[in-house]
């Protein structure tokens, strides 16, 4: 796979976006300016850059509770992001949502989802819109290993077979399920030959690879938007953090994780390939960098100083309201 | 104008709006007739009650889709349809199934608008089977509905008869947010007199079945004809007026036109067909000590099903929902408080 | 597999006590006697008896909507049968389960279940209590093609693998649900291979052949009763009749039925083999069919004749009665 | 005795029961810290809330289950285990995902008892974290037991601290039908006067949390302390005395105790965290005006969380539950009623 420099470092910037939105997240979190929980994507960067990475505005995901970077893969912007996640009125979701629930329809981001699971009918069922409208776009359903075992998602896998759908399950195996290891809960030990016996093409990579996802999400686009019906992706790339902040990780070493930033570091990989197969230089990335920390810190500080919903926002966007 | 059952109604109501708008689907197992079968014949079936026969012949097999036994699945295509454009009408074949597939329902659709803070709804309807009278046992007969009108972001509606079953299913179709449609197995093959051309009811809005001054009746489902008729001997019999109303819809209540009759007589019966506990029966009865309080003249009796399972024996099921008997019994009951 | 006389004979009049019961108990239907659904299990009987025969009443089945062969499989006798699938007051569930929820637990019928995929995750538990108390025995889960693709019965899998537990889930493939064909709503269109990729032996077998069936199952035991952990075994024989008494079956050719009928019968298949490879007659078949028929309608007569439960009935049996 | 918080009174409730008979079995996510990591730490976890902690270091892997994240086979795990004879405690870790697992509590755990004839109940706990107050949002804060109270077959427990949820937790165990135990996560934390030793609390039975004659409060859960904190405000501000009950149980629901305060005081208010709609604050009410009609002197007002979800914004989410001055002002409202 031979990407154009606009596009490296279109690609650079993306991953290094949820890097820095997740870490100064922390901070935030930490300080107690953000409310509920709040889950890392740290490590898997490549994965949500690489299997959207040629989507547009009018392919559809469908996230989960760890859904920051998928949101900014997708195009959302990170100002907006920011509010929601401190909860503004003016917040991608008014505040409504919070980090677990964060979406932008007009992105084709239908959503962060904090019931495990939840994602993969939802992505099926804009596959169906986009279908039964005779467009030729694709939904993903991003879909954790530990979900990868809810019943919600094996039915979803199978519709979107029966019905020859262009949904693509984008499987994030980053190790664990909370503080359950993927070896305990997953019983077959492999969740893309799982999801192959469903009926559907299936690719596995190392999701700390850039241009790995990128080309199994290249081949799995041609094989959906060619009607030939759904596909799906394991990537695997262990996550960096505890499950969300707050998990003191007894149940993992500090070497693995040591090791982890050290050998398998998505953007790191990234930068060191792209410097040997393009013009990039390393004051290049170091610039992009510099410039991604100032807008993100603007953002966060710009949240943080943003008008917070007024108590009858509370009572707005039902239906109905009884009193 | 022409007699019709409730199910043609149901299956005229589908086939008129699937006629006006392109973005209306039907989704559920065996809506089409049952897919992959020896013989292809969409008129096979329709449902297993036949209330979607024929619309598979009609709109094609884009459009009316048969699915595997899958129910959060279905759920969750109609939801995530309808989030990003469609109008699925999802067939959930008994209600009694909303337990494998309710997160799809209440923590994903009834809650995107919301949650999302109000970029978008999902604008779909459920339709599903409700309530007791088939011998069908304990997982076939439930009249769940109370569950659904708990939660905030679902619409509930409970037609009792053909002529509003149509004009509601039309107004449901059309509405912007996710509305159960519960209709009751027993109701299916009862006539009434119903338009032939498209017409719309508005959900929220009750219906006075009859008027009454001595004793406000509020009847849900199957039960507004019982109840109609116990307010019909009763005032052969004795003499009573009773007012008979129907919400037609449970989720929005029409809280105004039963506060209207309950200022007017001060004795209320409730009758649902459901479980007692956080019923809806409860809820209008809990709503009138709240808001008619001061035209109360007498205890508010419900008239509901036992707190149990429902039986499969027709001996006990008989005794399950509640009867023109027992409904006859209350109003007299209230009426005769002092 | 070679079973000596006694073992022929129970075997075949198990099966013919399912095909009787089914035919007499839909005359009695079609005469307006039973309430509600009834499902007949004519052309699927070699797989409850199959699957059963070396099961004692320790070892635990869920069953399904069209559970009347399970039961009689399990040792349930018919006359407590009748009773309850005429709702009386002594049937096996006192009435109140009628057809769809007839159980037996002290012969470990955990009860037929009217929620399609209802039955898996239910025994598993009762596999989990058996490895929980350190018992030898097995708990079967009896599924229909239909049911194969709910989410509960993957969840059901993937956790018996987990646990490693005693657990056999028999699929019933019989062509349809309800007026469904299996070609298209099971998407990978083989159960037993998507069963397999869960992580468990799965065997896939001819079942309207008995010895075919409990070949598998004696396989099955080996392995999960000597904790090996759960086994999967499709067993494929179509229905005769419709879905349940009242479906005019316009899907299917009665062509197909017929030729089912004069090559698939599992019981004339049975017959054929045992008089092959025993010292059975047909008069001994003949003699044993008189009084299968007997016995059932002499069953049948007695239901229908028996008391009907107690309007007071109607409360008992909830743990608090509400008024 | 020790101050205790109610994690450690569940916690200690757990453990004397596992000691006490080896048919009680812990099912749920990472309720055994978690298995298949790379340490192998019992002690890591003990559920997301650590309420589990320690448990699997003293019982053991056969014993205390750690499962994926499937609650429908965890469910149905602990419904066949109990069926067959175990009295399995199973973890629902946010009662809002209940929408994914039900059909397994309510068509099959709640009735098998029922539909089976009376064979055999299932003697389970499901336990499970309701409630907002921690900012989580629409699908981790929902008060959703009128749900589960709705059921036929299921009991439902609610208990407002430490001392009623080490009591009630014991009593539900050796409950012989499935008991839906819901633990506020705003409550963990909290501590009150606990004996360690083991001690049962009916289901069924009510606190009288004070003693009043001029209003009656029923509070549910988390709203007991706030309405006990109300009252004692009113009281030495204007001199009203003030009842508060707390049911502990919602099914059953203690209704005579509710009845007695009610015949005093003529005056109620009820305040609980639900949705209002066939909600258990609708359910009291409604109780309330069918058999204690005569000697009700004033509206009955429901303090409840409005019909939406609830919002993730801390701001928006502290108007949503009621408060001690939301409590209050409804009290003085039906106690000045003439
Ligand atoms: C239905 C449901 N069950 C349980 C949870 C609690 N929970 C939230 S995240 C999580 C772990 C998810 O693991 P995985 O799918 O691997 O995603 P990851 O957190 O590793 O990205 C669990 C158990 C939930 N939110 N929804
Ligand atoms: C959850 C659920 N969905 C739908 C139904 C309605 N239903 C009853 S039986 C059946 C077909 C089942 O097919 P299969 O599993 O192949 O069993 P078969 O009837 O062929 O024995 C359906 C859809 C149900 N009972 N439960
Ligand atoms: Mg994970
Ligand atoms: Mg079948």
């Amino acid at each position: 796979m031979n990407l154009d420099e606009p596009t490296l470092r279109h690609a650079y910037e993306t991953m290094r976006l949820m890097r820095v939105f997740d870490e100064t997240g922390r901070r935030e979190f930490l300080a107690g300016k953000l409310p509920g929980f709040i889950h890392m994507y740290c490590g898997e960067e490549a994965i949500a850059a690489g299997i959207c990475a040629e989507l547009t505005d009018a392919d559809y995901i469908a996230s989960t509770h760890r859904g920051h970077g998928h949101c900014i893969a997708k195009g959302c912007t990170i100002e907006d992001m920011a509010l929601e996640i401190f909860c503004r009125r003016d917040g991608l979701c008014r505040g409504k949502g919070g980090s677990m629930h964060i979406a932008d329809l007009k992105k084709g981001m239908l959503g962060a989802n904090a019931i495990v699971g939840g994602s993969a009918p939802l992505a099926v069922g804009a596959a169906l819109k986009i279908k039964t409208r005779g467009e030729s776009n694709v939904s993903v359903a991003f879909i954790g290993d530990g979900a990868s075992n809810q019943g919600t998602v094996f039915e979803a896998m199978n519709l979107a077979v029966v019905l020859k759908l262009p949904a693509i399950f984008a499987y994030e195996n980053n190790g664990y399920a909370e503080m359950t290891g993927v070896d305990y809960h997953c019983g077959s030990g492999d969740i893309a030959a799982r999801a192959g016996a469903f009926g559907m093409p299936s690719h596995k990579v190392d999701g700390t690879d850039y241009f790995a996802v990128r080309e199994a999400m290249a081949a799995a686009l041609a094989h959906a938007r060619g009607g030939k019906g759904p596909v799906s992706i394991e990537c695997v790339a262990p996550r960096w953090y505890g499950h969300f902040e707050g998990d003191p990780q007894g149940y993992r070493t500090k070497e693995e994780i040591a090791d982890l930033q050290e050998t398998r570091d998505p953007l790191a990989l990234f930068r060191e390939r792209a410097m040997a197969t393009s013009s990039l230089t390393e004051a290049d990335f170091t610039a992009m960098d510099a410039a991604i920390t100032e807008r993100i810190e603007a953002a966060m500080a710009a949240a943080d100083k943003a008008p917070l919903p007024e108590p009858d926002d509370l009572y707005t966007d039902v239906y109905e309201v009884y009193d | 104008m022409a007699k019709m059952t409730m199910r043609e109604a149901i299956n005229q109501a589908m086939r008129l709006e699937m006629a006006r708008d392109p973005d209306v689907i039907l989704i559920g197992e065996d809506v089409a007739g049952g897919r992959g079968c020896p013989v292809d014949d969409g008129e096979a079936a329709g449902g297993v009650m036949g209330v979607t026969a024929g619309l598979y012949s009609e709109f094609g097999a884009a459009r009316v889709i048969d699915t595997p036994i899958t129910e959060s699945a279905i759920m969750g295509a109609a939801a995530g349809a309808a989030l990003t454009g469609l109008r699925p009408i999802a067939e959930l074949m008994f209600a009694d199934f909303f337990g494998v597939c309710f997160d799809q329902l209440y923590n994903q659709a009834a809650k995107f608008r919301y949650m999302f803070g109000g970029q978008h709804g999902a604008p779909m309807v459920v339709r599903t089977m409700v309530g007791a009278g088939m011998g069908a046992g304990p997982q076939h007969s439930q009249a769940i509905y109370p569950i659904f009108a708990h939660i905030p972001g679902l619409k509930v509606v409970l037609p009792s008869g053909a002529y509003d079953a149509k004009g509601l299913l039309i107004q449901a179709i059309r509405d912007n947010d996710p509305v159960m449609f519960c209709e009751h197995k027993m109701l299916y093959g009862e006539e009434e007199e119903v338009p032939e051309e498209s017409y719309q009811l508005p959900l929220g809005k009750a219906r006075v079945v009859r008027e009454g001054g001595d004793v406000t009746v509020v009847a849900l489902g199957r039960m507004v004809q019982l109840a109609a008729e116990a307010a019909a001997t009763l005032e052969k019999d004795s003499g009573l007026s009773v007012a008979v109303i129907d919400p037609r819809t449970i989720s929005p209540l029409d809280v105004d036109t039963i506060l209207d009759s309950v200022e007017e007589t001060g004795r209320v019966v409730v009758v649902d067909e459901a479980t007692p506990i956080c019923s809806m029966a409860s809820e209008v009865a809990s709503m009138i000590v709240s808001d008619g309080f001061s035209s109360l003249r007498a205890p508010i009796r419900k008239v509901t099903a036992p707190h149990t399972p429902v039986p499969a024996s027709p001996t006990l099921e008989a005794g399950y929902p509640p009867t023109a008997a027992k409904i006859r019994e209350a109003i007299e009951a209230v009426y005769n408080y002092r």
